[in-house]
């Protein structure tokens, strides 16, 4: 009997875990099941695990068992008490090789694409980068279920999986807001393994100096749960406060489409698309966007898409749960309206 | 002396892409092949320090035949000296089987002069994995910076460098010894428009070529290309594309009509409620 | 100090009249620089269209074994006559342009004009692309002995400078050759889809019998919604050319969008099956100078010379102009291998590049047809009321009514004169043979 | 101002008018490349209110690409990253207002096809 485990990079900051590191927990439970069959018949078992880097985080590995781990293993050191490439990926390629994981996922963060070309160098196997889909499914040829990982390439327009047929764990990093976010099971009860880092202070090789705190705070658009977001059809960046306007009553953010950010209209943090972010609100506005595949790459997984346009063949149509064919210029203002109305009377 | 090592590679214009609507395909007619331009911005820093310091800058690439342009436009830009790494064999190299042969490749060159930092462009616009710059630097057992923003100083004489790198959270300076891996953001540097006289020099500009076995090294055949790849690509497509949803044009209900009936789907789907309670 | 960048020649722009200039003068050993501002040959080039063999053949008679990079040949040709709801064709096919090669191949200028200033860089010209010209070097005595460019330490010299700028003439105004801006009422504002089909079905919509074959149509009539314009379709490879140029005074009086003109004539009951389902591809507009003679620059002066559309070579009805650059490329090119040979750069020697054109077709043409471009102007009959006429007129023909045949021909009698009076109509003629035919 | 003269506003059949259909133009500029000089205009106009005189500012109309559009605050706004450097505006504007350069080697369109 062996143990197919499913592994997950737990990623946090000073203490605070980046969601993406949950939703993969999820995801992982979520492979590990479409294996179960297979492996109750050969009498294996399957497993997601979690493993943690930190100084004094044994709370987030608490935390990590809510969200759906079996078992946590847990690198409590100073040394790792911010990130740095080396030492993480060092201390992570010396427990991925004592435990031999089947399937490791890595959020496709600054810090997780940072680690995970790394790792898998380290551990010479294969790496799926900045995934969007995922499922354990048969290859031709290989006995036991693979990970199948699918990523948009070429700016969006293609979507390919990849499979890595001969080599573990099979990794990939992944987009956070892909993959929902799984229940919390306060009580949930699992294992916390205490691994030793193997790295000295000496052997991190780099020396952080000090950190700079970005002045004003930059729109964060991948959390958000509005946002409003427009294209070239505002035609000068001046119109962005016509954007902005019909975010502040929706309590949203503003975003842009591609040619936007090329143009210099708005900063490249608020680009929604394959070369910018992955969002997932729960309210998207497109406003003035024909909807090039790459920027629907970015915005397809939103629970609720609103485009307004004047072309109604505009391709962001196909993806929108309603749209408003008209000139944005009249519809917003009208929008930005009755949305006060409708609060107006919620709130009496 | 200063010595910059940068990595380059060509790209297709991926704002050029398109798809065959009959096959599916990629169609690769038309779309210009580029600079991946982080690699340019990685090289615009590079060639700034070697002004500064003096030295030299050298180029490496690996790829088809085609991407010598990309390697003149390299010593258009500023570098010294160009190396394609192209064989027929390294085709179908994934990340670990092109980080095995750039880095194959990097050795030999720090042994002929000394590399005093590796510059790479944070990520490849075509695949956009990263990771070649991670997988090199692991290789070399060198420090890496992914996401620099900013080289601080190259302090040649103790063999340091300071750097300016962005986090989700906020940026990071940090000191490491030399040599040392850069993976860049575009805002390292400007890219400069060359002077007349390095674009002559580049337009005449032949570029070192080593193959699996012609050249200063011999690759392990089992390391590069399809055989030294881990990963395969199972199946490629189109995105898929969930079913439309209902269109209200202005110009037949009018425009306030056209928001109402709009708002009222949204309100019936709950997101409205669920969205302006949070605003409230 | 730095040194000196010096060629024999430097040709300003890498289209068909500075490759063409390039290659002719490389093959006789002078050493040339040939400027380019896009990223390479073709980027910033455009038209219907279609190139012609015969000037091609002048400069390098052995163009069909180095696989040039041409479309279709043009196997049919001719003008549809577009009504509103109708159209009407007058083609040719066959005969003359079942040759081999043909006289004219489709092309797509991206392609092909890469290939042509390969042609130059083979015979050793230097291509520098990504290089605007923006100004001369001059002598004292004010002749031009080299290009400013727009990089840093951007000069280049050599004692003869080729201009072959474009349509945007600013170096030729620079040099005083012209005085003025080309005026509005002289340029035809030319637009046009690249739309992408299967070759297949683009044989099939164009009934023809495989990708050898293709059509080159100049359309008029509703195409530009009766005002001076003409419409063109050109069959290529893979992907098809339709688009219209109108003048540009004419989109500025009757506030036309050029887009919409273009998507009223894709959207044509007679064009729409053509293009439907095709992708579009690409998208772009470029000017034509077509006031011709009268608004033809001095061509030379002192270490410079003048070629291709600067020169406003363009032959308005005829479709020509990719022929007269080249032409011109050539004959100036050779006029520079002359003042190398007699070390005279003065417009003593480059006066001969207006000579050489005086011997062969261009200045006879453009002499021929200076009128031509006023005329439509003055005649907008020609693109409203005679395609609607001659639909008419033949729709009614081949039409069975069950009425006598004399009450069939007063009526496409009475279509005509309802629109123009027969006197108007012979008045129309003569000043179209006048047009045409230089009287 | 010879140029000034040129044309005068002629009126279109209403029939013919309605029969343009509406052409969301930036869809048809997504085909087109171009390399962006993000830190310089090739196109300037040279005096606002030489535009704010202008009656019928043909530009809003014949520019094959929508380069110029009338902002909110009365002035013409210049898109020039979308522009195809045909050169009707340099030659069409009645004005001649508008400061039209070329631009930097190596920028603004690159036809794939042309």
């Amino acid at each position: 009997m062996t143990t197919r485990r499913f592994w997950v990079f737990i990623e946090q900051v000073e203490g605070n875990v980046h969601p993406v590191s949950w939703e993969l927990l999820g995801v992982a439970r979520d492979l590990a099941s479409q294996v179960a069959a297979e492996a109750e018949e050969k009498g294996d078992a399957v497993v997601v695990e979690a493993v943690l880097l930190g100084d004094k985080v044994e709370a987030i590995a608490q935390e990590a068992l809510g969200y759906g781990a079996d078992r946590v293993y847990l690198i409590d050191d100073p040394v790792v008490a911010y990130y740095r490439n080396c030492p993480y990926y060092k201390g992570i390629a010396a427990v991925a090789e004592k435990y031999a994981p089947e399937v490791f996922l890595i959020g496709a963060t600054i810090l997780g694409r940072d680690l995970a070309g790394a790792v898998a160098t380290a551990l010479h196997t294969g790496l799926t980068a900045d995934c969007t889909g995922l499922e354990m499914g048969e290859v031709r040829g290989v006995k036991h279920k693979l990970l199948l990982a699918t990523r948009p390439a070429f700016g969006g327009n293609i979507m390919a999986t990849i499979v890595c047929r001969q080599h573990t764990p099979q990794m990939s990093s992944v987009r956070p807001r892909v993959f929902p976010m799984p229940e919390y099971d306060p009580a949930a009860e699992g294992e916390i393994i205490r691994e030793p880092l193997g790295v000295t202070e000496a052997g991190a090789l780099t020396c952080i100096l000090e950190f700079l705190h970005h002045q004003e705070k930059s729109v964060d658009i991948e959390y958000a749960d509005v946002i409003v977001a427009g294209g070239r059809g505002l035609e000068t960046p001046e119109n962005f406060q016509l954007i902005q306007q019909l975010a502040d009553v929706l309590g949203g953010v503003v975003g842009a489409s591609r040619p936007c950010i090329d143009a210099g209209w708005i900063d490249s943090a608020q680009q929604v698309g394959q070369s910018g972010k992955t969002v997932r609100p729960k309210l998207y506005i497109a406003a003035g966007i024909s909807g090039a595949l790459q920027h629907k790459v970015g915005m397809q997984n939103s629970d609720f898409i609103i485009a307004i346009n004047s072309d109604p063949q505009a391709p962001i149509f196909e993806v929108a749960d309603v749209g408003i064919v008209g000139d944005l210029f009249q519809v917003i203002p009208a929008m930005i309206a009755q949305i006060e109305a409708y609060q107006q009377e919620a709130a009496t | 002396m200063f010595h910059a090592l940068v990595a380059i590679k060509q790209v297709p214009d991926t704002t050029n892409i398109r798809i065959d609507p009959e096959t599916g395909n990629l169609v690769r007619e038309g779309v210009p092949a580029i600079m991946n331009p982080y690699d340019a911005h990685a090289l615009a820093e590079a060639v700034k320090w070697k002004r500064k310091l003096g030295g030299k800058v050298t180029v490496v690439s690996m790829g088809p035949p085609s991407f010598i342009t990309t390697i003149r436009e390299a010593i258009e830009l500023g570098a010294d000296r160009g190396i394609l790494l192209s064989d027929r064999k390294f085709a179908g190299a994934d990340t670990l089987a092109t980080s095995y042969v750039l880095a194959a490749a990097i050795e030999v060159i720090h042994k002929e002069e000394p590399i005093s930092l590796l510059f790479f462009g944070k990520q490849a616009i075509d695949g956009d994995t990263a990771q070649v710059g991670p997988g090199v630097a692991v290789r070399l057992e060198l420090p890496i910076l992914t996401y620099a923003t900013k080289i601080r100083a190259v302090d040649l004489e103790n063999g340091f460098v300071t750097v300016e790198r962005h986090t989700e959270h906020w940026v990071e300076v940090v000191e490491t010894p030399m040599p040392t891996m850069l993976t860049c953001e575009k805002e390292i540097a400007e890219i400069p428009f060359a002077p007349l006289p390095d674009l002559i020099r580049s337009l005449r500009y032949d570029p070192e070529i080593w193959t699996m076995s012609a050249g200063p090294l011999e690759f392990d055949k089992q390391q590069v290309g399809v055989l030294g790849s881990p990963t395969i690509v199972f199946k490629m497509g189109t995105p898929p594309l969930p079913e439309p949803g209902e269109k209200f044009n202005t110009r037949e209900v009018g425009v306030e009509k056209a928001v109402k009936l709009a708002l009222d789907k949204a309100a019936a789907a709950g997101v409205l409620q669920a969205v302006l309670g949070g605003a409230q | 100090m730095n040194k000196h960048i010096g060629f024999d020649a430097i040709v300003v722009g890498a289209g068909l009249a500075g490759s063409a200039a390039a290659l002719v003068m490389a093959r006789e050993g002078l050493n040339v620089a040939l400027v380019e501002r896009g990223q390479k040959p073709g980027s910033k080039n455009y038209f219907g269209g279609a190139i012609y063999t015969h000037a091609i053949a002048e400069v390098l008679p052995d163009f069909m074994e180095r696989k040039p990079k041409f479309e279709r040949p043009v196997t049919e040709a001719g003008f549809w006559f577009l009504a509103e709801d109708g159209l009407t064709k007058m083609v040719t096919q066959g005969g003359k342009l079942n040759a081999e090669p043909a006289d004219a191949y489709t092309a797509l200028r991206a392609d092909f004009d890469l290939w042509w200033a390969a042609q130059a860089q083979a015979a050793g010209a230097l291509l520098i692309p990504k290089t605007t010209v923006v100004d001369f070097i001059r002598a004292a005595g004010g002749a031009v002995v080299g290009v400013m460019t727009d990089r840093p330490e951007g000069e280049i010299y050599a004692p003869v400078v080729i201009i072959s700028e474009g349509v945007n003439n600013l170096l030729t105004q620079k040099l005083g050759l012209i005085d003025h801006d080309l005026e509005p009422a002289h340029q035809a504002l030319a637009f046009k889809q690249v739309i992408s089909l299967p070759a297949k079905e683009i044989n099939a919509r164009f009934g023809l019998p495989d990708a050898n074959h293709g059509v080159a149509a100049s359309v008029l009539g509703d195409v530009s919604l009766g005002l001076p314009g003409m419409g063109f379709i050109y069959t290529n490879k893979k992907t098809i050319s339709v688009g219209l140029g109108v003048m540009l005074d004419t989109l500025a009086e009757y506030q036309l969008r050029p887009y919409e003109v273009l998507q009223r004539y894709l959207e044509h009951p007679a064009i729409a099956p053509l293009v439907a389902g095709g992708q579009l591809l690409e998208y772009g507009g470029h000017l034509i100078p077509e006031g011709g003679w009268h608004d033809m620059p001095q061509l030379y002066t002192d270490g410079a010379m003048v070629v291709g559309d600067a020169a406003t070579m363009v032959n308005a009805l005829h479709w020509e102009g990719t022929n007269m650059a080249i032409i011109s490329g050539k004959l100036a090119a050779e006029t520079a291998l002359e003042a190398h040979q007699q070390s005279d750069f003065s417009v003593r020697t480059l006066a001969g590049y207006e000579a050489r054109l005086k011997e062969g077709f261009i200045l006879k043409d453009m002499k021929q047809y200076r009128r031509f471009s006023r005329f439509l102007e003055t005649h907008p009959e020609f693109m409203g009321t005679y395609p609607a006429f001659l639909n008419d007129a033949l729709g009614g023909f081949f039409s069975a009514y069950g009425k006598p045949k004399r009450q069939l021909f007063t009526e496409i009698y009475q279509s005509l004169t309802g629109r123009r009076s027969l006197f108007q109509a012979a008045g129309d003629m003569l000043s179209m043979g006048r047009a045409v035919l230089g009287w | 101002m010879k140029r000034g003269d040129a044309f005068s506003v002629k009126k279109l059949p209403a029939q013919l008018r309605e029969s343009l259909p509406a052409v969301y133009v930036d869809d048809w500029l997504v085909s087109i490349k171009y390399f962006v000089d993000e830190e310089e205009s090739h196109l300037k106009i040279q005096e606002d209110e030489l535009c704010a005189r202008c009656e019928d500012k043909p530009c809003l109309y014949f520019c094959p690409v929508n380069v110029y559009t009338l902002g909110s605050d009365g002035r013409i706004q210049v898109a020039y990253q979308a522009c195809v450097e045909c050169g009707s505006c340099r030659v069409g504007c009645p004005y001649d207002n508008i400061e039209w350069k070329l631009p930097r080697g190596g920028y603004g369109v690159a036809y794939k096809f042309g």
